[in-house]
């Protein structure tokens, strides 16, 4: 495999991939307030790896992308989740604790029409905020497995 | 309903038909693939269409005045569920679609059938 | 007495348990008839076969192809049609899958 | 107490899916504090299994819902139930009891089986996965989770048949066994949405309350009933399964064997609960029948010819599939008169759900021993193996009995049930089961005597780790045990269930529904 692209595609990636990856944080962080959430922005950030990966090659990976702490990543996001789910478990599991308490993500949402109130919906942005770590970690781990491929093991 | 109103109804069946054709009568793994996810895109596109109404907004959009028509957000939930599960889905397929070319040193669909009979 | 009834017939494993054991010490106490002074690995318990040698015991072992080949040569019709059934294709599997579909789908639809 | 009971539905999804995600973190401080922590997970999830099913059974016949995110109870005065929620009734903790069973030989028997190697972690996690999956599939009261929970399990069960990645079978088998279950998987999301459209809601209390057989509700259960029996493996649909089985790791396959009955639950539930008297029934029992008897049919002549232990034992499996799906069929086409022998049909096919895991389980679990021991599958190279492995020939040979349907085992139990009642529909049923079961004897006469009998024809053969043993030694108690003492596990356990499908309809709607 080629190990990277023309110069072109490479400078073009240095410009754009800050933006792509505010964007994903975007996305993420107003997953409460607008379409999206943590899923999609994870994969946004991903498709910045994605871009990386194919512009530079598998040879630029190491020292930057380390799967062994994407993975971890991945599972710190995963049981995020679950702890914020079990934050509930007073009342019922996934119960939101912060929503309306006026601590933080705890604002009360006006009715009517309203530009959107970023610290409203309690538990909800830290759950996208878990779910986007987990969906960036797991996609840039998928993708760094199929490029790199799995060794072959010989037991058995 | 309004022939136009069920033509997102009549594509996405197709859409099923299409990747029921391309699993059945395709011989590549890789297109195979394709299929299963054009198939699910067809089920995704019917549970979007169920959750439509004319003119309405998306139910997350807080600048909508109070009497506006807003869809179903539930088949929405449902539809963002399922393109998710699709990703997985979708990632290990062409994991193993990976795996079996540098076994079977192939992707035709008929060569791989050691486990048979 | 732990059983079951079927409403048709019962099952009691526990008594058939005893029956089991009784017939076991049946069987046991027959065999107290045989006699004594058999001995293993001598020329009493050797295969004779017409006085010629026997073959060693690896040899001997039925292995998993000896057993029923006799029934399965039977079926060959059988057994041939049923093995090009499954082709380890997985179009041939989508299609199972759908013609069987179909079939429910028209079952349901004509039957009321 | 009471509280750890009231919120045990979900935590029973929880604690599985908390391993399956810790389970890497924690394999990164050591071999042993991970196998330490799977076994402590496992046995927490086993004892709330147990709560949920005493608290269940303690409480009678009404179901038990869990309501995500909200108060519990329901508020009141809803039209429509619109929280995810878990709705368990006698069905429901019986697959419960069933999962954690099988989840606790799995556990015990993966202490060893990766120890050394490398991605004993992940091994872990997936199999911790699959059985999260299956337990949210027992117990969901929403038709769109169940699809959820169907396709977490399908991935995870497809990444245990594909684990080991140096071997082309499985990749194979992994391959075609995930197309296969994606597919079901999106037929049944259709059926979802087309029963989304025509009634409004997703929860099944709720749509079973409002499904009248009109012609989309037709369509939608065709859906199901295809998607669901293919993930049960029903011929002519079960080409994956003893793939699937065969190539999956020994502990995984007996999960994989979980997650088809619980495929098998959803179709029952779906019919039984979900449409129920709405729809004619006779046909559809009888479409079941069809299928189950093909199933048994062709799962033990195929089974006859396999040179390889685990397809050998995995086309047993796909047989057994078929006892299940004759029985429950025979109570579901004469659900409409409701005489007794329905009753007992279904009750000896849910019986026989269990005493079919755990028989199943201990086969798949003793070949994964032969075949670690040994390092061969194919049958016709083994020979002499009960001069090494004296623990692993009883064992086995429990299992074969108790499947084929010896007495006094617990096969034998669940089958006379099948068999009395089947007749009383038509006697061609019975015989033809009866045939199977007969044919069933034989495969395991022939696996018994061409592996463990005769001289030693194996030089090298290792002995095996003690856990694994132990965990074969766990299913054989509960075969003898469920064997011995048929009538008490079928008045506690069984009975409710069996209950839950033959009129519990009315009671599943109105724990959600009110009045």
């Amino acid at each position: 495999m080629k190990t990277e692209m023309s110069v072109i595609v490479r400078t073009i990636t240095r410009c754009v991939y800050p933006l792509i990856l505010v964007f994903g944080f975007y996305v993420i962080m107003h997953g409460h307030l607008t379409p999206g959430g943590g899923f999609q922005g994870g994969a946004v950030v991903a498709s910045a790896f994605a871009l990386f990966l194919v512009a530079f090659g598998t040879k630029a990976l190491k020292g930057r992308l380390n799967p062994h702490l994407l993975q971890s990543l991945e599972e710190i996001g995963a049981l995020a989740f679950l702890g914020l789910a079990f934050l509930g478990i007073g009342t019922a599991f996934f119960y939101n604790i912060l929503a309306g308490s006026g601590s933080v993500f705890g604002g009360a949402v006006p009715s009517g029409p309203n530009p959107g109130v970023l610290n409203s919906s309690g538990t909800l942005p830290f759950m996208n905020w878990a779910v986007g770590l987990k969906v960036m970690a797991g996609i840039a781990c998928i993708l760094v497995a199929m490029l790199v491929g799995s060794r072959k093991e010989a037991e058995e | 309903m309004s022939a136009v109103g069920s033509l997102p109804f009549v594509v996405s069946m197709l859409l099923v038909i299409l990747g029921l054709y391309a699993l059945l009568f395709k011989r590549n793994l890789i297109k195979m693939v394709i299929g299963v996810s054009l198939i699910e895109t067809g089920v995704n596109l019917f549970l979007v269409t169920l959750g439509y109404r004319t003119a309405g907004v998306a139910p997350i959009y807080t600048y909508a005045p109070a009497t506006t028509v807003r869809v179903l957000p539930t088949p929405q939930a449902l539809t963002l569920t399922s393109i998710v599960i699709g990703l997985a889905t979708t990632a290990l397929l062409l994991s193993f679609a990976v795996l079996i070319y540098r076994h079977y040193g192939t992707l035709d669909v008929s060569k791989i059938k050691e486990l048979r009979g | 007495m732990d059983g079951i009834s079927t409403g048709f017939g019962a099952w009691n494993p526990i008594a058939w348990s005893l029956l089991f054991a009784g017939a076991a010490a049946i069987a046991w106490g027959v065999r107290r008839f045989g006699r004594r002074d058999c001995a293993r690995g001598t020329g009493q318990t050797k295969a004779f076969l017409s006085g010629n040698e026997a073959p060693a015991p690896e040899a001997l072992h039925a292995r998993g192809d000896h057993l029923y080949w006799g029934m399965i040569d039977g079926l060959a019709a059988y057994y041939r049609r049923i093995r090009a059934v499954h082709t380890g294709i997985l179009s041939d599997y989508v299609g199972w899958f759908v013609g069987v579909l179909g079939v429910v789908l028209l079952v349901l639809m004509l039957v009321r | 107490m009471t509280a750890l009971a009231n919120h045990a539905p979900v935590l029973l999804i929880a604690a599985p899916l908390f391993a399956a995600f810790a389970a890497p973190l924690v394999g990164k401080l050591g071999e042993r504090v991970r196998m330490a922590f799977t076994v402590a997970i496992m046995g927490i999830t086993g004892c709330l299994a147990g709560l949920l099913a005493a608290t269940l059974y303690a409480q009678g016949a009404a179901p038990i819902v869990y309501v995500l995110g909200g108060q519990i109870p329901l508020p009141s005065g809803l039209a429509v139930p619109i929280r995810i929620m878990l709705e368990v009734d006698g069905l429901s903790a019986f697959m419960v009891l069933l999962t954690a069973l099988v989840g606790i030989a799995a556990v015990c028997y993966n202490i060893s089986y990766r120890r050394g190697r490398s991605g004993g972690a992940f091994y872990d996690s997936l199999t911790f996965l699959l059985l999260a999956g299956v337990f949210g599939l027992v117990q969901t009261g929403d038709l769109f989770n169940f699809f959820v929970f169907l396709e977490v399990t399908s991935i995870a069960a497809c990444a245990l048949i594909g684990f080991r990645t140096w071997r082309n079978r499985s990749a194979e088998a992994a391959f075609k066994v995930m197309a296969l279950y994606t597919l079901s998987g999106l037929f049944v999301l259709l059926a979802v949405g087309l029963l989304y459209g025509q009634h409004g809601g997703l929860n099944i209390a709720y749509l079973a309350s409002s499904v009248r057989g009109a012609a989309i509700d037709r369509v939608a259960l065709a859906l199901l009933l295809t998607g669901l029996a293919m993930k049960a493996g029903a011929v002519p649909m079960h080409m994956w399964a003893p793939e699937a089985y065969g190539e999956a790791p020994a502990s995984a396959a007996m999960v994989l064997v979980a997650n088809s009955q619980a495929s098998l639950y959803g179709l029952f539930r779906v019919l039984f609960t979900l449409y129920g008297m709405s729809i004619g029934t006779t046909a559809i029992g009888w479409i079941l029948i069809v299928l189950a008897l093909a199933t048994i049919v062709v799962g033990v002549t195929m089974a006859l010819i396999q040179k390889d232990i685990k397809r050998l034992i995995a086309f047993g499996a796909v047989s057994q599939i078929g006892y299940m799906l004759l029985a429950v069929g025979v109570g579901f086409a004469v659900l409409a008169t409701r005489p007794a022998f329905g009753l007992t049909a279904i009750t000896g096919g849910i019986f026989h759900m269990v005493n079919d895991i755990a028989c199943i389980g201990l086969l798949f679990l003793g070949a994964g021993v032969i075949v670690r021991a040994s390092g061969t599958r194919d049958l016709n190279a083994m020979g002499g193996l009960a001069h090494d492995l004296r623990a692993t020939t009883v064992l086995f040979a429990i299992g074969a009995f108790a499947l084929a349907g010896v007495p006094p085992l617990n096969g034998f139990a669940s089958k006379l049930l099948i068999y009395e009642s089947t007749f009383q529909l038509s006697p061609v049923l019975a015989v033809i089961a009866v045939v199977g079961s007969i044919f069933l004897l034989a495969v395991f006469l022939r696996v018994f005597q061409a592996a463990f009998l005769g001289p030693r024809l194996l030089r090298g053969v290792t002995p095996v780790p003690v856990t694994m043993t132990i965990a074969m030694a766990f299913l054989a108690a509960v075969v003898i045990g469920f064997g011995l003492f048929p009538g008490f596990f079928i008045d506690k356990i069984v009975a409710p269930a069996a209950n839950a499908l033959w009129q519990g309809q009315s009671g599943y709607i109105a724990a959600v529904m009110g009045g």
